[in-house]
Order: C-alpha cells, then structure tokens, then sequence
C-alpha cells in the first residue's frame, strides 16, 4: 500500500524528458520533489508561469511570485510569465505533456469528478475544467476509496463532473490502472497488494490480463 | 491636453455606479487593485456590483472588504473559497454567484477586450457548464460556444506604468490584469510606479496605453500573502 | 477645390485631443503632418506599434521599425510595441477612436469599396476590411471623381465591398460630406466650389439644408 | 537530456514535406524567417506548400524565392502585392491564393494557438469574404464565424532567444511572429542572439518557449528594407 508521497513518487516515473507538466492541488504537488534523475521536466502553473521552481526561503519569499495553489514559490532558469489567457490558451492547444490531478470520482469511461459536491459548498472549479478538456495526457492521483470505503473508480460517476472521456491513468494508493475502452485495466499493484484487493476496492469495470506485477519505486 | 493621470484610488473610480459591472485582476490577493478596491469600500453607498474577478478575496482583505459591506450583488470567478462571508451570503441568497472555468473567464475577457462577442472552448464540455450552451464538433472533439465579458469599469494592478497609460506587471502578478485592462469600457490602472511617457521600453511593455484611461501610483502597498509557504 | 494636401488638412481639423488614430495609405497618411497645436494625438500602425512618429533620418533607420505601409518610421515618447493579434483585438474592440481610409466608392448607405476590381490583380484587402468593420468613426479621403470623372459617391456601390454601413464622413477635393439615414449630407464647400459643382459630381442621394458654408483651412 | 538548439536553418527544418502547411512570421520583409526561408529553397524537391502568411515576399527576396521555385501550392494572407513571379502564378492558376482580412488572419494563428477553433469576428461581413459563413448578431451588430488555423511548422524570426525555446522580439518585427509561434504543431525559431537558459529576464519574454520546438542563432541578417523612407 502506497502512502501520498508513494502515489506522487509512482507518478514520476511517467516523467519524460523535455516535457512540461501541470501539477494540481494535494498529491499531484509531491510528484515534484521525485523527478527522475536525467530528465528535465518544466512545470507550468496556469496563473501565469512556467519554470516553478522549489518554496522560497525566507528572504526569497516575493508577494508576487506564487502558484496555482496561492502559495509563495520561486523560479528556475528559463522561466517565463504571462497572462491567463496565454496560460489557458497553451493549455487548450495541447502544449502541455501532461497533467496530474486529485479527484474524488473517476469512471470507467474517462469521466472525472472533482468539484463540486451537491448541498455542499462548493469553492469553484478553478482551472480544472480547461485542463481536463485539453490535455491528452491525464493522470488521476488518488486514494482507491473514501474515507467511508467506498470505491472512487466507478462504472460511472455519480457527483458533478469535471470532464468526461479524459483520463489516461489513476494512481491510487493501491495499483496503478489504465483507463481504455471502457474499462479500467490493471497494470500494477502496490507493494504487498493483491489483485484480490484490488478487485474489492474497484467499483467500476476492472480488466485483469496475466500477471499483474508489483510497482518498482 | 488630456491627462491619464489622477491624483489617487478616490479620483479614479469617480463615476462607479451601483449597477455596474466591473472586471477586478488578481489571482488570489496577488496582483490586486488594493488601493481602489478600499476607495470602493469606503463608498459603501455604490452597491448591486456586479463583480468579474477571478477570486473572492479573503474576509479581510481585497474584495472581502466590498462582501462585508454588501456592495456586491453578483460574483463571476472561477474559485471563491477562502472567505466565510462569502459563503454565509452564497449560502443565504443574498449573493449571486456564477462559477466559469478559469481558462473560459480568461479567454472571455481577451476576446471582450478584442472585439471577438462568441469563441468555442472545450473547457466545460459534458459538464453542467455546458448547459443550454451549443456544443460543435471540430476535428472529432467537441466544443462549446462561450460569449465573451466586457465591462463598464475594469480595475487592475501593475508595477509600472507610464502617463499614457502604458503598463508593465511583475511576475505572477501579471495573471488577469492584462485581459481585463483590454475589456473595460472605462480601465483604470494602479500602479507601484508612475514614470513619464518614454522611459518604458517600448518592447517591454504588457499593457499598450490604448487600453487605459486613468492611471496613478498607489503608496504603501500591503500584498498581502495569502499562502506563505516557505522551505526550510 | 482642394488637393491631397488640402483634403488631409481638412481631416485634421476632425482630430480631438487623446485620440489614436489609424491613417491608411495615401491621402490619409499625409493627415499627420497637420494635427491642430494643443492638442496630442497617438498614431496606430496595425502592424504593431502604438505611437508612430515622423519618417527617420538616414542615420536612424531601422528595418526592424516600419509602418503598416512598410516605410521606415520612427516612434514618439511613451510609444509601445505589440503582435498582430493584440493590434486587432483594439482596433475591433473600438478603442481607435478615428479610421481614416482611402476609397474607389463609398455609398449612401455607407459602404464602401476600396479593394478589389473585378478583371484586375487582387493584391489583398490587408486591414482594411477589419477597421471598417470595427471602427465607430471612419472618415474617407479621396477624390469626388474617378479619372473618368465619374461620381464616387454612389446611390450604391458596384464594386466589390471592403464593409457596409461603417462610413460616417467623406472629405473629397471638394466637400465634406456626412453619411446619415441613407444619404449623403452636404456639411462644407471646398474653396472655391459651388453647391451645383458638388450635386452635379455626387450621384448618390444628396441632402443639402440651408446655406453651405465654405471650408475653414 | 532534450536540446531545443539545432545548428542552423538545414538541421531546423529537417521533417518539412511536401503538401504540408506552414506559418512563416513577419509583415513585408519585416521580421520573416530568412534563413529558413532559404534553407527551404535551396531543397526545390519541397513543393506543394500551404504557406500561411500576412505577405508573399518579393521578386527576389522572402517567400519570392519559394515561388520561383514553384514550391508553393496555396497562399493564405492579407496582401500579396510587390512580386511579379507571383502575379504571374496566381494569373496562370498555378498559384492558388487565399485573402483573408489582416486581423482575421492574426485572431486565426492566435486561436489555433489557444486551443480555440472557431470564434466571431466582425471583419468582412457584408462583403465576398462572408459568403457560406454562418452570421450571428451579438449587441446589434453582425459578426462572422472564423475558423483557427494551426500549421504543421510554424517558422518565426525573433531577436533573443535562450535554449528553453524562450523568445524576445524586436520592434515591430514581432507582428505575426509570436502568435504563429503558438498555432504550430512544430515551431521553429530563428534568432539574432541565443543565449542560455536564465539569460532573458523572464518578465520581458514575448513567446513562452513551451511553443518553440527548435532554435538556432542565424549569422548576417540581411533584413532587406521595402519601402526605405527617411526625412530630409
């Protein structure tokens, strides 16, 4: 069983060189602080910025430099701002080569859930809708269940939805799965997790081909 | 000669009117018109506004000053946590709110600002956001149509700017201002400095002046920092 | 009657204090080089660049600097550079306050045809058809006749159009004229010329009210 | 580890075919790509090329010296004057020409850039441009819907650049060159100065470099004057 820095480990190793990734709130940000050795990745924060670098230290802390999640950050070499719309329009088109999100729903069919719970307060969707609609590349970080135990990857999601046909991948702390043809397909499990748990954890249309192998972190 | 320049936050927003539209840049409290956002607060009998923003501010700070005092009829952002009052108006009615995905709030103030009235996005497609919208279908995906913002007062923050209106931005700071500066019937401009027409680089320049009419230099910002994160 | 100079001195006089202009090719260029004292007006060149100033001296020329009409040009104080695409985005969004533009015809209607003649080399309507289009006050300059003599104030235009309904003055070597509910209407005498010269020369409507006073210059 | 640096204009445009369409940046001769420009031309085996561009170069000079080599199937632009090789062509039927209003031509590269289709435009409506376009009224006025454009390559000249494919340009030599940067499924960009990543201040960057796929430095720009005009 993986722990969140575990899922956002697994994560990075789908990391290929050269390539600008979008990473949002929670897990996603801990993939980060893994990146494989060899590879330069870029990361680009839709309010306006591409080359996020690590959290300041205290005397480098700059109101006006910050993230998507709001939080004070620093640059690498080669970064560039802009505007939203330039930050949304590179989304849109496709420029970005990956994008990894939080979800509290996703479905066999692609369609991910992650903002909005009816009767709850709901804070916005912020640039979750545009990322999932334009990326070709989408990967889900997650817990397997809630916190009730109920299986997050559904035959077909019951709360609001982000986007639909989008996700590539979920990376739970149980296995990591692919989202095709209507069906998640399991690929890998975590360490010292069986298939038979995986099945119990998966609400949604689980494939099972051969010898599912154990994850290498 | 007609002069962009006025004295302060209080002479710029003269003629707001309770009714109005108004496009507010930031990205969270970063980049925000703080100055005229308080000159507004302090006028508590401009009220009924309906407010572009990306963000709701924070309960003390930034449009959270405009919420305490009831100003604020309707909010278009693409994310309002952070902001009890907030939530107790939402929750209450007293307060309209329409939620639009970041990207489609960004590319309907562009394309306001650029003459453009209607665009097709994918953003929202298969979502409640596409509702009553016309979907198209380009190259097998599909898209839906989205009409564009434009406002009678748009309200940003730069880091500097010039008498003819011309603005630079620092950082992340940049976020909405920019698009918003180009949609606003009427956009005023605060800036940390004021410099004479001509000692801006003319290719450094964000915002072109064509698209400001009031502009002054604010003193003593706070930029408050609403996630102060910080490595060890 | 008045010559090229004569008509760009007489456009001049239209300019108002804080307004950006777009001057097209020809009669409309030489408008600059009669701006009223006291009174700042800001050229825009849709090629990019806000803040156009007088041609340069052979020491200062720059390729990297030229016009929409592809001249060498200098910049005044407080000027700024942008893309196409931003340069456009004002023109349609209507924060050119004034379009002055050349014309092979315009109408009562206010159309007007200035880019094509069917049977000869197209060379492009280049921006043409966006200012028309965008602006909410176009003067066109031009002759009142053809080299055939012909009018060019038509009851409609036979040429293929560049925009429809966007003209509101014309100013000919021999009138100032407004476009208004369908016609044209006589506002001014060139020196010299007689209202029966201006009705004779004008084949579209013509609204003539009260004495027509004689052009100031 | 990826490099986004090539040699020169031959190892830049290496994988451009024949039939495939193109995006070449610059307004006249101001600020187009020459050295790819060339390149391209010294491979005549290379024909049948869409070339999107707001002109069509000179007689001997530019996209001129595509067109003598008959390497161009189709123009798309705003005003093709100033080449008789080229009226020749179009005359003749070899050439296939496409017009297209200089501002709706730019919003097209910048749309295909920013992942949007189609949009409404109000330029050319009324007129031969509009006809088979759908017409739709926003505010009492008519608009016409535009579809984006997005090129195979898009080759674009700029004045800085750094190895992360980050782009300063000049003066009005940007024009058409930072949007077409963005509506290319491969970008390449020609400089007058590349410097490493860290060198441009990333706050004065006009193209992010997440839109340029290839850089190099080019030696001796010509950068030919059209229309050289000076005051006495």
């Amino acid at each position: 069983m993986l722990d969140k820095n575990g899922i956002a480990k697994r994560i990075a190793q789908e990391l290929e060189d050269g390539w600008y990734v979008n990473l949002g709130i929670g897990i996603p940000t801990l993939v980060a602080n893994y990146i494989p050795d060899g590879i330069d990745v870029t990361f680009q924060s839709e309010n306006g910025l591409l080359g996020m670098g690590p959290f300041p230290t205290e005397d480098q802390v700059d109101a006006d430099l910050i993230n998507a999640g709001k939080q004070t950050i620093t640059t690498r070499p080669g970064s560039v701002f802009f505007d939203s719309s330039t930050s949304f329009g590179m989304i849109r088109a496709g420029k970005v080569q990956l994008t990894v999100l939080g979800a509290m729903e996703v479905d066999q069919n692609g369609d991910i859930a992650n903002w909005k719970i009816p009767g709850k307060m709901v804070k916005g969707m912020g640039g979750a809708m545009d990322l999932v609609a334009s990326a070709e590349n989408i990967i889900v970080a997650m817990m397997h269940t809630n916190k009730a135990g109920e299986s997050k990857l559904l035959e077909k999601c019951t709360l609001p939805l982000t986007g639909v046909n989008c996700i590539t991948k979920v990376v739970t702390n149980l296995a990591l799965l692919e989202v095709k043809d209507g069906a998640f397909v399991l690929k890998e499990r975590a360490l010292g997790v069986t298939v038979d748990e995986i099945k119990e954890a998966t609400a949604g249309k689980l494939i099972i081909e051969g010898e599912i192998p154990e994850m290498k972190l | 000669m007609i002069n962009k320049v006025v004295a302060n936050a209080e002479e710029a927003i003269e003629g707001i009117e309770s009714g109005m539209t108004l496009m507010l840049g930031g990205f969270g409290l970063c980049g925000i018109p703080e100055k005229c956002i308080a000159a507004l607060a302090a006028k508590p009998e401009i009220k009924d506004l309906t407010c572009i923003s990306n963000n709701a501010g924070v309960d003390d700070f930034g449009l959270g000053f405009l919420l305490k005092n009831k100003q604020i009829k309707k909010m278009i952002s693409s994310y309002v946590g952070e902001n009890d009052e907030f939530e107790r108006q939402m929750l209450s009615g007293e307060l309209e709110v329409e939620l639009t995905p970041q990207g489609t709030l960004a590319e309907k103030c562009r394309a306001g600002g650029a003459g453009i009235p209607a665009f097709f996005t994918p953003a929202g497609y298969g979502t409640e956001i596409a509702e009553g919208k016309e979907v198209r279908e380009y190259n097998g995906k599909k898209y839906i149509l989205e009409e564009s913002f434009v406002s009678d007062f748009s309200i940003v923050k730069a880091w500097k700017g010039d008498t003819k209106g011309n603005l630079i931005f620092k950082a992340t700071a940049r976020n909405f201002n920019p698009i918003m500066a180009m949609a606003g019937t009427i956009t005023i401009a605060e800036v940390e400095e004021l410099v004479e027409a001509g000692e801006l680089d003319p290719n450094e320049i964000h915002t072109p002046g064509i698209f400001v009419h009031r502009i002054f230099e604010g003193k003593n910002y706070e930029k408050r920092i609403e996630q102060r994160t910080v490595r060890g």
